[in-house]
């Protein structure tokens, strides 16, 4: 059932990335590379349980949390930096 | 996630072969220079793959010990490779900056224009 | 594998470097799930904060830096290189060909120095960890060269591009009550990340302290902490964090880490150990081991969170 | 009762699967970038909740249970937060093309659906 449960997510990230690497605009890879960060902490939860050592949780928790700070850069950057934009101000630098 | 420790003898070495040579290609046969660095990261992330590979014994598990298991995979690779890593970050980020510096210098991080200002300025 | 390979290729053909880089953080996923899948955890956890969030953000810095479109080659593919890298590989997958196969536990690397650290290393250091217990102990000069080489890196990164610029600076000062177009001015974005930053460095703690019994370490702490402050920069701007956490911190900082890692070294030298032998500094071995281990990887982690403040802060405050 | 406790959590996880691929699924059918993100939705919540649920049914009363209940937490936090900002993102960039990629080829039509609805 593991098993089970362990290849749905990988195909569900097979999917995920045939949209990111598709994914007509930038928004769509987004998308994509967030909903993959996601599946990527279900695969390790559930391997953990797999492989009867659940112990190392802690790192589907850096997942997440590095996941979110990488949406979140993204999209300041996409949303914010247009290049030779002419007033410049500050919100150029910093991504 | 059985399909993966099923793997049969040396296909983890080639897939890791493969990656090697994407991130070669990348590095000789594009100009741009972030481009370059990406390819440096996937030839560098296809060697550590390599390592790790080499440290997993079959039926192993992590080498953070516990009672009741008796076998685990190498843990001396996991070191090399772990240090490795956080230095291939920074020096991803000397490269970063070096190519911030060159886009300052020339305008553009494409490696042909930049030997073609060269050779005008010689 | 597979994944990584799709990915691989199409990075090699796509030529909108965001997509690029947006392809790279799910390649450096990708290889840190294969890394827990064989049993690499401590490699997992790092790969995991480092490559697929750090260098994610510094190559957007980049980015925002220079262009994000790649230049098209009137020259098509390249015939040369394509042969290059074929024969090339042709010539590894003859190597492997005498590998041993994989997860085999009579290869040799299995035999060497592994099994005596399997072993005794409970027993030196009393800590589960085996992977922490070499790294800072049996290996110590090895990591002791590591973070000089972060130290460089960092020095490196400061010295070429940390002056602000003549001429190209261009600070717009904004009259008082006008709206600044950032993301501060999204609530939700504001309070979520007010709500999170503490947990995390919390949790950048946990692990530099957890290190020694489970998965964590300085490396991965000091990222995570690294992680914190970036997420406010990122939400505010750069301006307002650096008045939180000054430049000078940061450099402090830097060096800071490596002089105790050192300093500890010549701590137990002046016990009457050698060079990074920790059995001396406390009474029993197994107690001068921790407290040494602990010392040392407190030091990696201060140079590895003040390193990468520092690098993404010179990324950030570039352009302005 | 441990029977039943099984029973449970294997139920969830056949739930969160399922939801997982029909998250993935809307992911790839869905016609334009706002309606996707209720695929990616559907795997952060439910997906990962039932899943999550489901393992700790599976892991019994430890610390293991405690950290999936923190992963939850943290997703449901940073999850609706990072597709609100790209939601953003999307909506400021849509009015204003030039974050386009050229290299779209057929599918350029999208665009214009982003930005005919913002």
């Amino acid at each position: 059932m593991m098993g089970a449960v362990a290849a749905a997510v990988l195909v569900s990230m097979a999917l995920a990335i045939f949209r990111s690497i598709k994914g007509p605009t930038v928004y769509d890879r987004i998308l994509a590379v967030n909903a993959f960060g996601t599946l990527t902490v279900v695969l390790i939860s559930v391997h953990g349980f797999l492989s009867g050592r659940p112990e190392f949780l802690d790192l589907a928790l850096v997942y997440a949390l590095i996941n979110f700070i990488a949406t979140i850069a993204v999209s300041k950057y996409v949303e914010f930096s247009h290049m030779g934009r002419p007033s410049g101000g500050d919100e150029l630098g910093d991504i | 996630m059985d399909f993966f420790s099923d793997f049969p003898g040396l296909l983890n070495y080639w897939v890791v072969i493969v990656l090697m040579m994407i991130g070669f290609y990348i590095v000789i046969a594009h100009d741009n220079l972030v481009k370059k660095i990406v390819g440096l990261n996937i030839f560098q992330v296809s060697v550590f793959v390599f390592y790790i590979t080499m440290a997993k014994i079959k039926g192993g598990t992590a080498p953070i010990l516990a009672e009741g298991i008796t076998t685990y995979s190498n843990p001396l690779p996991h070191v090399l490779i772990l240090t490795a890593i956080v230095v291939g970050v920074a020096m991803t980020a000397l490269g970063l900056a070096l190519v911030v510096r060159i886009r300052d210098a020339y305008g553009t991080i494409e490696d042909d224009e930049i030997q073609a200002q060269e050779s005008e300025d010689l | 594998m597979g994944f990584m390979v799709v990915i691989g290729i199409a990075v090699a053909r796509l030529r909108n470097l965001f997509a690029v880089v947006m392809l790279t953080g799910i390649f450096s996923l990708t290889a840190a799930v294969l890394y827990v899948v064989l049993d690499a955890v401590d490699v997992a956890f790092t790969e995991a904060a480092v490559g697929a969030g750090i260098s994610t953000v510094l190559m957007l810095g980049t980015l925002a830096l220079t262009t994000s479109e790649e230049k098209a080659h009137e020259s098509g593919s390249h015939p040369w290189a394509l042969m290059l890298v074929v024969v090339t590989g042709m010539a590894l997958v003859y190597g492997t060909l005498d590998m041993p196969p994989y997860g085999d536990p009579t290869a040799a690397i299995h035999h060497h120095v592994a099994p005596y650290y399997l072993e005794k290393s409970f027993g030196h250091t009393g800590l589960p960890n085996v992977v922490t217990s070499i790294l800072a102990s049996y290996r110590g000069y090895d990591t002791l060269g590591e973070v000089f080489v972060i130290f460089t890196a960092a020095a490196g990164v400061l010295l070429i591009i940390g002056r602000a610029k003549f001429g190209r600076r261009r600070t717009v000062r904004l009259a008082p009550g006008e709206l600044r177009d950032s993301m501060r001015q999204n609530v939700i974005l504001r309070v979520v990340s007010k709500l999170l930053i503490p947990v995390i460095l919390l949790f950048a703690f946990y692990v530099q302290w957890h290190g020694d019994f489970g998965p964590g370490g300085g490396f991965q702490a000091g990222v995570i902490f690294a992680a914190g402050f970036i997420l406010y920069t990122l939400i505010f701007d750069i301006d307002t964090a650096r008045t939180m956490i000054s430049p000078r911190i940061t450099r402090l900082g830097l060096a800071a880490g490596v002089l105790l890692y050192t300093l500890v070294g010549v701590a137990s030298m002046l016990k009457g150990g050698t060079f990074l032998d920790y059995s001396v500094l406390a009474d029993t071995q197994v107690k001068g081991q921790h407290l040494g281990i602990l010392l040392v990887e407190l030091g990696v982690g201060i140079t590895v969170a003040s390193a990468m403040v520092s690098i993404f802060f010179t990324f950030a405050g570039q352009e302005r | 009762m441990a029977l039943v406790l099984d029973i449970v959590s294997w139920g969830l996880l056949g739930v969160g699967a399922v939801m997982m691929i029909i998250g993935a699924i809307g992911m790839i059918r869905l016609p334009d970038v706002f309606a996707r993100m209720h695929g990616a939705g559907i795997i952060d919540t439910l997906g990962l909740g039932a899943i999550m649920a489901g393992l700790m049914i599976q892991g019994g009363l430890s610390i293991v249970t405690v950290k999936l209940g923190l992963i939850v937490l943290f997703v449901l936090f940073t999850g609706p937060t990072a597709t609100h900002a790209l939601a953003r993102a999307a909506l400021h960039g849509g009015v204003n093309p030039q974050i386009d990629e050229p290299d779209t080829g057929v599918e350029d039509k999208d665009q214009g659906n982003v930005s005919s609805k913002t």
